[in-house]
């Protein structure tokens, strides 16, 4: 059962993926790309991570996905594509390359094709949310806050960036 | 803690750079505080520097190791065994005290020379004095390197920005040729630091080496730490290359006519005054003391380019119109002497060089400070524009004088003691066996440099303050200030003062001296 | 008195000091000048005294020696700054602070008005204090400070009136020259430390009981010892002699050096007569006479040093035959009288050097002071065609110059009669004829030129009446007087038979006292009687011809001599040698080279060189410097793929 | 349970997808959500592994992961809002003034 989920939503996420690639209209873009945001959430929830799923879904999904929504038709860049490719000599270069580097990876996860998951009960636990939750507010207490300091430093960026009519210093 | 038990000497280095921090509260637009501000910091710590001749003990018995005094040590990177590691020992404490003395005078002429963006200047003064006396007391190689490079950046500033028309290309100049020479100096810090860290790890399983200059020069000398030959004198010349680019010895001199040339009076005056002796101090505590054997090997060979180094620079000296540049060329022939000494590998011969290392900074500084003080009244340093000066200015004329003639090495004033003494261990320097390391034949070449400096110096000096008033321009020139008489004045006291009495400079750096020459001792008259 | 012996050069040094920093005024510059060399003189006079009646008993042979600090100690390098009065220094310093505080008097009147009195007083004072510490130092560096010291007040006081080029040029040039000299002394030094350890001259024992050891006494350590230039030995002694006796051409101006002090005539009259003539001049003869132990190791240079000294004797007396310019006659006639101390110091006969440097010394000082006097009562003419009848306008100055023009030409008993004859004697019983000759014909032609100079100014009739002359005021006459008393008693200092000054000498000079036989006396007699035919000669062949002298006019022996003397006038050329074709001209263009085109284009264009040789390079890396962001994430995808590659192959 | 390896050959193919989008689009805001997808991708490969493990401390990774590119999106974005501001354009190409 779970190897049938698994290869349909991974099917669903790869095809979300190659069609964000080749959308030309960035909306459409976005739309395949939530496509296999969602995927991957249902991935993380049969990696036994519910708590990253309803990150995933709420931060990328939800937000992230709607900025890219909202930037997208608030400059109405939809199709900022349409001259010709200054660098269209570098296309094949790419993909000859993305080749490469997809063989070098899959010949690393042939090399390891049996590398089963534990079958111990804790498996079933150990990604539980009272975990993470614990985990991040002891161990990983600095590097939290200092997450939250860059989001601050973030939001910061953002106003300043676009100010507009600044006074002249 | 040193023997004082408070960290005296960590406050005369970072003294500066605090009241540097401190600038950044004076207003931007404040010249005059923030000159003041620097200025009393500056005296400050040569106030305190004082403290150290007073406090040094000169006896010392001969160590192991170079025997510090004034140690302040922390553990800093202790994984690489680096550590914040300064001292200073007789060879560091006059170049010390030259530094601390040299930058309140400087600070005090930028009345006159430095007119735009003064703060910024100021604090550069103070940053570029906290890494030159960096430099001489540091005792880890580490904080070495950093001190030696950081002395690059504000100098380099100071050049591009108060510059005259050509400062940029002088100051990119200075900056690469300098830089290049101390990355491969850093590449025989850290290559020496490793065969250090697996000679000692072969006996002590775990041991992580270190960057403690000490710990290492005692490590060679006793035995424990051996370098290969060919692998020291690559090392020795890794080294040398640095310091002699800084020195700068022929031929590695082009870069200081025209940083002279482009940078305001200040900067020339640090940089002739303080920054050429960091080359000078690395050959004696570097070269010296952690490669003896092949300095003995390359001796003959410096040698031989100092004394091209002080014929060549006087020679070019004499065919200059511009003042500062005559001075800039005589530097090259001092500096020259300066190396002769230092590798003539005697007591006479580094004592020696170092009080000319002191000498010059006097002399040279004083030189700068009065090109300087022509320049503010006429914008031009042409020795052709100028005539009768001392008829006009008196006191400009006289204290000219006095300062043209230690530069010239006569007796009774500074120069001589130095170039004697020079020139004395040169002749003498011979090893144990009889062998011939410099010997009178330099000198005789040497003593050209004497009779050139004559030449023109007295070319300069009777060019532009005898003669008559000829161009009327000159005729109105107003003498000294009270400012540029303070400023001078202070000058000529140590100029007289180490003529007569050199013994107060050599009798603390006797014991050092002897103990950096430790491995030559016997190198003896060839009587 | 022996304690106080520092004070001798601390006076005049003080008055420097007070004359820089504090006085303002003429007046009191003059005084407080003269005062501190006459103190000087007054206390040297009193060590002087007390040394001859009662000797210091602790040293064998008599010396006092006063360290007064360590100066430089460096190792075994050990010098201290002390100061040393012994019989030679005795009459050294006396001769120093007599004639310089005459002479200090006579600047009184004689720079009255100038512009910059103080600043010369300064200088007169300070080149005394030098001067007594060249004669007074007991090693050779401090000596070697007052060497240069003197070198230096040369050169201020040659460059007083700098506004003219001239004189700039003269004073420079002086600087220099010496500075050749110099130099090699420095190297004399420091190969006389090299090999004896110490540069003091004598032992010296120190209040805590150390010994300094000194080199004189020892000088035989280095007989023998040899150096080696590719192909050649020579002696060490040879060397550092040869060296020093550099040294000495360049102060005591002897050929091939002397070119500086004609051109130092630039100066005020009572410095050329104080410096260039009495006391600066005479420091190398000073200086062999000290060091006679290494000299006298070295056959080779000893006769070197006396070719030098008669041939400059002989070169210069020729060129002071034909000048015009009255300074420049006793410029050219100083020169050949220091050839004469030097050709006797190469023959040994130091005794001979001292006693003809003091008499020169008063003689000279009292020509130079004559000739000042002429001058300041012509109103700064130096012409010699312009004057001609002074003697009844100037009878003080008339007397006294013609005493010291006899004792100059050596007529008896004039000072310089017993001096020099003893020089020509010793020449004659030496057993080079060809010296005695060289000698023999200067001392001639020096009778002749004064004769000729006499004439020229004093007789005859004025040429040039656009001055009127008068007699110089007694603050001028005064010293000129006591001079010339000295010039005539001088010569009573060594009497041949009493020997005073031999016997007062013979500790330190190791000389004794000359035979004085019937060959001298026949010999004697006939150099006086041929030098006062000679100055006759020269005296009456210009008065009968004094009509045809007018300025500008040639000489009226040009007739018979033609180009040889306007070789003579210009010295045989052999200054010009040096300005024009040779040293100088050579040395100007080699470093407008240097600094025009080899420095800029040779070495500093193989630094821009390695500069643009890297921006070519980095220039061509530009084109993978696109902007295009997507080349380099290209640029970066091609570097992940190899690493990960490189990683699975391992 | 899905081996480990399966997540990894699908988190190495999303994430080349992923770079393949970084070099063939030209669309800024395309160019940041390939950037997107290649974090996830990584986020994938780590969430995998942390079950591989049996170790909470890669889910934590994962979370810093999707703050830091929450803000990093926000601040890209604003950037680009920025320089389509000067540029009316959102064309990477367009924006090459640092050529060398």
């Amino acid at each position: 059962m779970e190897f049938v989920i698994f290869f349909i939503t991974a099917a669903i996420a790869l095809i979300g993926a190659i069609a964000m690639l080749v959308s030309r209209n960035a909306v459409h873009s976005a739309l395949f790309l939530l496509l296999n945001f969602s995927a991957i959430a249902i991935l993380f929830l049969l990696l036994r991570a519910p708590f990253l799923f309803a990150v995933q879904l709420i931060v990328y999904a939800g937000a992230i996905m709607v900025l890219f929504l909202f930037v997208v038709m608030l400059l109405g860049a939809e199709r900022a594509e349409d001259e010709k490719d200054k660098v269209a000599w570098q296309r094949p270069l790419a993909i000859g390359l993305g080749a490469a580097l997809l063989v070098e990876a899959i010949f690393v996860g042939f090399n390891q094709l049996a590398m089963e998951p534990p079958t111990t009960p804790e498996v079933e636990s150990f990604g539980a949310p009272a975990r993470i939750g614990e985990s991040l507010f002891t161990t990983y207490l600095l590097p939290f806050q200092i997450t939250g300091i860059i989001l601050l430093v973030a939001i910061i960026g953002v106003v300043v960036l676009n100010q507009r009519n600044r006074a002249k210093a | 803690m040193s023997q004082l038990g408070f960290p005296l000497l960590s406050i005369i280095v970072w003294l500066p750079a605090l009241g540097a921090l401190l600038l950044l509260l004076v207003p931007r637009t404040n010249d005059e505080l923030s000159r003041r501000a620097s200025l009393g910091v500056s005296t400050l710590t040569f106030a305190i520097s004082c403290a150290l001749p007073a406090l040094f003990n000169p006896a010392l018995p001969e160590a192991a190791a170079p025997a510090m005094q004034f140690v302040d040590q922390i553990d800093w990177i202790p994984s690489w065994g680096i550590s914040y590691n300064v001292g200073l020992d007789g060879v560091s404490l006059w170049l010390v005290l030259l530094t601390t003395f040299i930058t309140p005078i400087t600070v005090l002429s930028t009345w006159d020379s430095v007119h735009k963006q003064v703060r910024a200047f100021q604090i550069l003064m103070l940053l570029l004095e906290t890494a030159m006396i960096g430099v001489f007391v540091a005792q880890d190689l580490f904080l070495f390197y950093i001190f030696w490079e950081f002395t690059l950046i504000p100098m380099a500033f100071m050049i591009g920005i108060w510059g005259s028309e050509n400062r940029i290309y002088a100051a990119v100049k200075f900056f690469l040729y300098t830089f290049a020479g101390s990355v491969l100096m850093l590449v025989a810090i850290i290559a020496l630091y490793i065969l250090h860290r697996d000679a000692i790890a072969a006996t002590t399983p775990g041991y992580v080496g270190t960057f403690d200059f000490g710990v290492i020069a005692e490590h060679l000398r006793s035995g424990s730490f051996v370098l290969e030959a060919g692998l020291a004198q690559a090392l020795f010349g890794a080294f040398f290359l640095a310091f002699a680019i800084k020195t700068p010895m022929w031929p590695f001199h082009t870069w200081l006519p025209d940083a002279h040339v482009q940078a305001p009076t200040a900067g020339s005056v640090i940089l002739a005054g303080v920054l050429l002796k960091l080359g000078t101090y690395g050959m004696i505590r570097f070269n010296l003391t952690l490669f003896p054997d092949a300095s003995l090997w390359a001796a003959p060979a410096i040698g031989i380019l100092a004394v091209i180094g002080i014929i060549y620079g006087a020679m070019t000296a004499y065919a200059q119109t511009d003042m500062k540049k005559l001075v800039a060329y005589s530097s090259v022939s001092h500096m020259g002497f300066v190396v002769l000494g230092i590798f003539a590998l005697n007591q006479i011969g580094v004592s020696g060089a170092l009080i000319q290392m002191i000498n010059h900074g006097l002399s040279t500084g004083a030189l700068f400070l009065l090109v300087g003080v022509i320049y503010e009244r006429r914008h031009t340093r042409e020795i052709g524009e100028f005539g009768g000066l001392w008829k006009v200015m008196p006191i400009y004329g006289g204290v000219t004088l006095l300062v043209v003639l230690s530069s010239a090495g006569l007796p009774g004033l500074n120069g001589f003691i130095g170039e004697f003494a020079i020139m004395q261990g040169a002749f003498m320097a011979y090893e144990t066996g009889g062998a011939r390391i410099l010997g009178w034949p330099f000198v005789a070449f040497a003593v050209l440099g004497v009779i050139l400096a004559a030449v023109y110096l007295l070319r300069m000096y009777g060019g532009a303050f005898m003669g008559d008033v000829g161009n009327p321009e000159n005729a109105q020139l107003s003498d000294l200030s009270r400012r540029e008489i303070v400023v001078l004045g202070l000058l000529c006291v140590p100029i007289i003062a180490i003529g007569l009495f050199p013994n107060l400079l050599f009798a603390p750096m006797e014991t050092s001296v002897a103990d950096v020459l430790h491995t030559f001792t016997g190198v003896v008259a060839g009587r | 008195m022996f304690n106080f012996i520092w004070l001798i050069p601390l006076l005049p040094l003080v008055g420097f000091a007070l004359n820089v920093f504090v006085i303002r005024r003429e007046r009191e510059a003059g005084y407080v000048a003269t005062g501190a060399v006459a103190l000087s003189f007054l206390v040297a006079l009193a060590t002087f005294i007390q040394f001859a009646f009662s000797p210091p008993a602790e040293a064998k042979p008599p010396r006092v020696d006063l360290v007064l600090w360590n100066w430089i100690s460096v190792g075994e390098f050990n010098v201290p700054f002390g100061l040393l009065f012994d019989p030679l220094s005795g009459v050294m310093v006396l001769l120093v602070t007599g004639v310089g505080a005459l002479i200090h008097l006579y600047s009184i009147g004689y720079m009255h008005g100038d512009s910059r009195v103080v600043r010369y007083f300064a200088y007169l004072n300070l080149f005394v204090a030098m001067m007594l510490f060249l004669v007074m130092s007991d090693n050779m560096l401090l000596l070697f400070l007052g060497w240069e010291g003197v070198g230096l007040c040369s050169f201020l006081l040659i460059g007083h009136w700098f506004e003219r080029r001239t004189a700039t040029s003269a004073a420079a040039k002086a600087f220099v020259v010496n500075r050749i000299g110099d130099a090699a002394f420095l190297v004399a030094m420091m190969a006389i430390f090299a090999h004896f350890g110490t540069l003091s001259f004598y032992d010296i024992e120190l209040a805590d009981g150390a010994v300094i050891e000194g080199f004189l006494e020892r000088a035989d350590e280095i007989s023998g010892l040899i150096f080696s230039i590719p192909g050649q030995n020579f002696l060490v002694s040879t060397g550092i002699a040869f060296l020093l006796l550099i040294g000495v051409t360049g102060k005591s101006a002897q050929l091939p050096l002397f070119v500086w002090l004609p051109d130092a005539m630039a100066g005020p009259t009572p410095v050329s007569a104080l410096i260039h003539a009495a006391t600066m001049v005479t420091a190398g003869v000073y200086l062999m006479a000290r060091t006679h132990p290494i000299f006298e190791l070295s056959a080779a240079t000893q006769g070197w040093v006396t070719w030098i000294g008669a041939l400059t004797a002989l070169i210069a007396a020729t060129a002071a035959v034909a000048q015009w310019d009255i300074k420049r006659v006793l410029a050219y006639s100083t020169v050949s009288q220091l050839g004469f101390m030097v050709a006797a110091a190469g023959m040994g006969a130091y005794v001979a050097a001292i006693f003809h440097l003091l008499t020169h010394g008063v003689f000279k000082a009292l020509l130079f002071l004559g000739s000042g006097s002429v001058i300041h009562g012509t109103h700064d003419t130096q012409d010699m065609r312009k004057m001609g009848g002074l003697r009844e306008h100037m009878p003080t100055t008339f007397i006294t110059y013609l005493v010291g023009a006899g004792a100059l030409a050596g007529i008896f008993p004039l000072a310089g009669f017993w001096s020099k004859d003893e020089i020509i004697a010793h020449a004659w019983s030496g057993q080079n004829f060809s010296i005695f000759l060289l000698l023999f014909v200067s001392s001639l032609l020096t009778a002749f030129y004064m004769g000729r100079q006499i004439a020229l100014t004093f007789f005859g009739q004025q040429r040039d009446h656009s001055y009127h002359a008068h007699e110089s005021g007694q603050v001028m006459t005064m010293p000129l007087m006591i001079l010339a008393v000295g010039a005539v008693l001088a010569g009573a200092m060594n009497l041949p038979m009493l020997h005073w000054l031999s016997t007062w000498l013979e500790p330190t000079l190791h000389e004794h006292a000359a035979e004085f036989g019937v060959t001298q006396l026949i010999l004697a007699v006939v150099t006086t009687l041929l030098a006062a035919g000679s100055g006759y000669l020269g005296w009456r062949y210009y008065v009968a011809n004094s009509a045809k002298i007018k300025p500008g006019a040639k000489d009226p022996l040009y007739r018979y001599s033609g180009d040889i003397w306007e070789a003579l006038e210009e010295a045989w050329y052999i200054d010009r040698a040096y300005e024009k074709l040779t040293v100088v001209p050579g040395f100007r263009a080699l470093a407008r080279f240097m600094a025009g085109v080899f420095d800029p284009q040779g070495i500093d264009g193989l630094v821009r060189g390695v500069g643009y040789a890297f921006s070519q390079a980095a220039s061509a890396l530009r084109v993978f410097q696109s902007g295009f962001v997507r080349t380099y994430a290209l640029l970066f995808l091609a570097g992940v793929v190899m690493v990960v590659g490189y990683l699975l192959i391992i | 349970m899905v081996p480990t390896s399966y997540y990894v050959l699908l988190s190495a193919a999303l994430f080349t997808i992923g770079a393949m989008g970084m070099l063939v689009r030209r669309n800024a805001i395309v160019l940041f959500m390939s950037v997107e997808l290649m974090l996830n991708a990584a986020n994938l490969a780590l969430v995998a592994f942390a079950r591989q493990q049996v170790n909470p401390d890669g889910q934590v990774l994962v979370f810093f992961v999707i703050t830091v590119a929450a803000a990093e999106v926000a601040v890209g974005l604003a950037l680009l809002v920025a320089i389509f501001r000067s540029k009316r354009t959102t064309d990477v190409d367009e924006v090459s003034t640092l050529r060398g």
